[in-house]
């Protein structure tokens, strides 16, 4: 049933979409080498580079799209990319 | 800079991979907070997400049509400001009303009701997400296309070298509308950005950013390279960022020393028909732009 | 105690705009609507009316600026005219897709070209399939009562759309003639306050509103406004009654008001002023023992088919007046509603009072000859010069 | 039904005048309606307005082609203007002149309106002081519904004045034609 308006009323709803299959090249990332400089985190276009509890940034593979912008933007290169294999 | 940690802007989008206009609205949301009303324009972000049922957006999100995003967000706000006085709605909370549009949506078909908002001294922020073309479409000029750029309207010929015009200067005709606060950003200088939305958001009054985003698909660049172009669009001068506060003008970030366009250019597949002559041209377009605002 | 006020009919829509006590105005000057729109900047300016007036720089932004404020959660009205109106097409879609219950009112005028700024229906009845109620008056005070009962329409649960509420440019815009008002708290609480359930931007219920329609939801949307308007006829009704116990004054059954119509074998169609015109021939020919009878459409969205076949259904000389053509087809839009409706009747059609065209006594007399010799279906100009 | 046309040039408000004469009618207990010629003329050129007063409701919508009276804001106007078109047989002028030997054909009431807005307003705006002129001439209104129409159509001390204006009007009127 659509709602009436077409109004969305489930915020951030579009998590329902995973769009982890988009991905080519799976960046990885380096725990070890990271400096925490938080450009990976703030560049990220779907926010999918988050802390976790022990302050580690941690990529959610579900919605990374593989742009590999992270990659590109890790000043210590602690992102690799790797290829998925399908 | 600790950024603010609050995702307000949800993954599963359809943006593409690399898209800078997503980035320009989670900036944007992680820089307003949750009490923010957000009036989006039609184009790339509006339908990248929020095909029903799913929304990225996790505020308050109205969109309507492609010209109008200022109209309606002018209508929000008196609303808003209406339901506060008559019926304590909002308790006391401060809204944040935000409209936001491509440089299409903004420039062009969009500029009669922007400017109509901003003379009428909405309290609302307008963000233009400049990306330089009709991308949502594909690719199409728009007033906001560089000089000499490619796109499918302005494709370069054997007798038109693309883009004829240099892009509209939108950010100084909305210092020209004696509003409180104007300022440029790009996405690869957040906490630039963020901090001229925060700044922006304690004015009252209309503001105006206009945020450089580039597009992967529409420039003709690999994904990862979105932020990395942004920043030589800065480094070369191409972009200026500054802001105008109460007729103030400031630059708020000064390259050391400009590179040259060359650089910026020819990472892009909308440039690539340049011959050094072209180049040359637009080098000298942007010295002059340049040491008028004295970069 | 009730105010009569001798006023005219862009005053009248402003007072109900005042009565409803609506939170947001939006709107932008045209001939013939600009008094309405006065009224109600004198109103905020003087303190008689709370409400935050946006002064737009087109009717674009004005119908955008009504869809951002409802879709707020506000009371919001509006009002224009012919091109203003033309130029508010687009957003008319939305406001009915969004189901914003925003009420306007259309002054009647001619569209260009050649430019004109006199009467006839043109303007709305090009906005036939937008998704608006559309209510046609025939006086003032209808006028006023019609806004009234507007929002009480559009927000009802069962409806949630945009409503207009259409009064010929000049013949009503620009006339003086009483109009009872009702006191401002009675209105008040008939009306209640708009607290919409389905729409409103609130950060503590960040919804989103307007998404991306795609295919496998958009036909949906498109039924759900038309059963919409299905269950508005009965509420127009139910409106109507409503009001008539409150205010004790009412239009027929909402739908369709019937006049002279029982002993009748000659009926004329016909909606807004020139209705007045009409019963006033009636009544002459009644003293001369002639009964001719008027069946008013009031509501021409939703169209009122099953009022129309009842009420028609012992006359066999029906004339359809229409101040509006559908070039191309020579017939006005009610005309060729009506024929699709009475398939088995002699249905002819007048196209009248195009771009402030006089509508005289005589030419009502006319029609009715003319409709009751003419041997099939038929269109006729009427007012024509050689 | 009483139908009276009233002309008048851009400006010297014969629209409001038809207006305060529907005003009157109304105080008085009757039904009314005024409207102006739709045209789109501006200040100086020849204009119209009509007013309808009758003891029902009046439903009729179509511009008035045969008055039954004929008010006439400024005599220049006969030079270019047929104003008695249409008029009833039986109708009647009234008309804003000095001279005294006007002969339009019909029954024709004169009045200095000119004087009497100089000597009360101090301008030479008559519209108040002809709907005082036309009560005076047709005892159609009375002189008190006219004096409260004008009050509530103009505030505080113009109302006062046009009042006035038009008593003096009504006046003249009682005495000059009984």
């Amino acid at each position: 049933m659509v709602t009436i308006g077409a109004i969305i009323y489930e915020p951030g709803s579009s998590i329902k979409n995973k769009t982890g299959s988009w991905r080519t090249f799976r960046p990885v990332l380096d725990n070890e080498k990271c400096v925490k400089c938080e450009n990976c985190y703030i560049f990220c276009p779907e926010g999918c580079i988050q802390e976790d509890e022990n302050g580690d940034f941690k990529i959610d593979y579900d919605y990374c799209k593989g742009c590999l912008i992270c990659m590109n933007e890790c000043p210590v290169n602690a992102i690799t990319k790797v290829r998925e294999e399908k | 800079m600790q950024f603010p940690r609050e995702e307000l802007f949800a993954p599963g989008h359809r943006g593409c991979a690399g898209c800078g206009a997503a980035i320009v609205a989670r900036l944007l949301l992680k820089a307003a907070g949750k009490d923010t009303i957000i009036s989006n324009a039609t184009g790339c972000l509006e339908v990248m997400t929020t095909p029903y049922p799913e929304t990225a957006w996790r505020v308050p999100w109205i969109h309507t049509a492609f010209e109008n995003a200022a109209a309606t967000a002018s209508g929000v706000e008196a609303a808003v400001k209406a339901l506060k006085r008559k019926r304590g709605k909002y308790k006391d909370k401060k809204i944040n009303v935000i409209a936001i549009g491509g440089d299409g949506g903004t420039a062009d078909i969009g500029f009669q009701s922007l400017s109509g908002a901003m003379e009428r001294g909405h309290d609302m922020l307008y963000v233009m997400y400049d990306n330089e073309a009709y991308m949502n479409t594909g690719i199409q000029r728009s007033s906001s296309t560089p000089f000499l750029a490619a796109t499918t309207t302005s494709p370069a010929g054997s007798k038109i070298r693309g883009e004829d015009r240099p892009k509209k200067d939108v950010a100084m005709i909305m210092a020209a509308h004696g509003i409180p606060y104007v300022a440029t950003a790009c996405i690869s200088y957040p906490e630039d950005f963020i901090r001229k939305v925060k700044k922006a958001l304690s004015i009252e009054g209309p503001k105006f950013i206009q945020v450089l985003q580039p597009c992967t698909t529409g420039w003709g660049y690999p994904p990862e390279k979105t932020i990395e172009i942004g920043r030589l669009a800065v480094e070369t001068g191409v972009f200026p960022l500054y802001e105008i506060e109460n007729g103030e003008f400031r630059i708020t970030y000064k390259p050391a020393k400009r590179k040259p366009v060359r650089e910026y250019l020819k990472m892009q597949k909308r440039y690539r028909h340049l011959t050094d002559e072209d180049i040359e041209r637009i080098q000298k377009y942007i010295d002059e732009k340049c040491k008028l605002l004295g970069l | 105690m009730c105010e009569v006020k001798v006023i005219t009919g862009t005053s009248a829509a402003a007072e109900a705009a005042k009565l409803a006590d609506v939170d947001v105005v939006a709107a932008y000057p045209i001939t013939p609507q600009t008094t309405c729109v006065e009224k109600l900047a004198e109103f905020v300016a003087n303190g008689e009316l709370d409400a935050e007036y946006i002064k737009v720089e087109s009717e674009h932004s004005a119908m955008s600026a009504c869809i951002g404020a409802a879709a707020t959660g506000a009371r919001t009205f509006t009002a224009t005219s012919s091109q203003g109106l033309a130029l508010m097409h687009e957003m008319l879609f939305i406001a009915s897709g969004m189901r914003l219950p925003i009420v306007m009112m259309v002054a009647n005028r001619a569209l260009s070209a050649p430019i004109n700024i006199w009467n006839d229906q043109q303007d709305s009845i090009s906005q036939r399939d937008t998704g608006w109620i559309q209510i046609y008056v025939e006086d003032n005070q209808e006028t006023l009562d019609s806004v009234i009962q507007a929002y009480k329409i559009a927000e009802n649960e069962d409806v949630l759309l945009p409503v207009m509420v259409c009064l010929d440019g000049f013949i009503l815009t620009h006339t003086v003639e009483p109009v009872t008002i009702p006191k401002a708290e009675r209105v008040r609480e008939f009306l209640g306050v708009y607290e919409p359930k389905h729409a409103y931007l609130d950060p503590d219920r960040p919804i989103t509103q307007g998404p991306v329609g795609v295919p496998d939801c958009y036909m949906e949307t498109r039924k759900q406004v038309e059963e919409a308007m299905e269950r508005a006829k009965k509420v127009i009704k139910d409106v109507n009654e409503e009001f008539a116990e409150w205010f004790k004054r009412k239009y027929g059954n909402g739908l369709v008001e019937a006049y002279n119509l029982d002993n009748a074998d000659t009926v004329l169609v016909a909606m807004g002023s020139i209705c007045g015109t009409i019963k006033y021939v009636i009544d002459e020919l009644k003293k001369e023992g002639k009964e001719v009878g008027l069946l008013r459409i009031r509501t021409f969205r939703p169209f009122p088919k099953e009022d129309v076949k009842e009420f028609l259904k012992d006359a066999n000389n029906i004339a359809v007046l229409d101040k509006n053509i559908s070039l191309g087809f020579n017939k006005g839009a009610l005309g060729i509603e009506m024929a699709s409706i009475l398939k088995n009747k002699k249905v002819c059609n007048y196209i009248v009072g195009l771009g402030g065209r006089d509508i005289r006594i005589d030419d009502i007399k006319a029609i009715i000859d003319h409709v009751e010799k003419a041997e099939d279906d038929e269109t006729l100009w009427v007012g024509l010069k050689e | 039904m009483i139908e009276i046309r009233f002309h008048g040039r851009g400006g010297q408000g014969a629209v409001t005048a038809a207006q305060i004469l529907a005003k009157a009618a109304f105080y008085d207990g009757k039904f009314c309606q005024a409207f102006p010629f739709f045209g789109v003329e501006r200040r100086g050129a020849p204009v119209m307005a009509f007013t309808r007063i009758d003891d029902k409701k009046i439903t009729l919508r179509s511009q008035i082609y045969n008055p039954d009276y004929v008010i006439v804001q400024d005599a220049t106007l006969l030079e270019s203007v047929n104003v008695v078109e249409g008029l009833k047989k039986e109708g009647a002028v009234v008309i804003n002149t000095v001279k005294d030997d006007l002969d339009l054909g019909f029954k024709t009431y004169i009045i200095d309106a000119t004087g009497i807005a100089l000597d009360v307003l101090g301008v030479p705006i008559v519209n108040t002081a002809m709907v005082g002129a036309f009560a005076g001439v047709t005892k159609l209104v009375t002189l008190d519904s006219v004096k409260k129409a004008i009050m509530d159509t103009f505030k505080g001390k113009l109302g006062e004045k046009n009042a006035k204006a038009a008593e003096v009007a009504y006046n003249e009127m009682i005495k000059k034609y009984g």
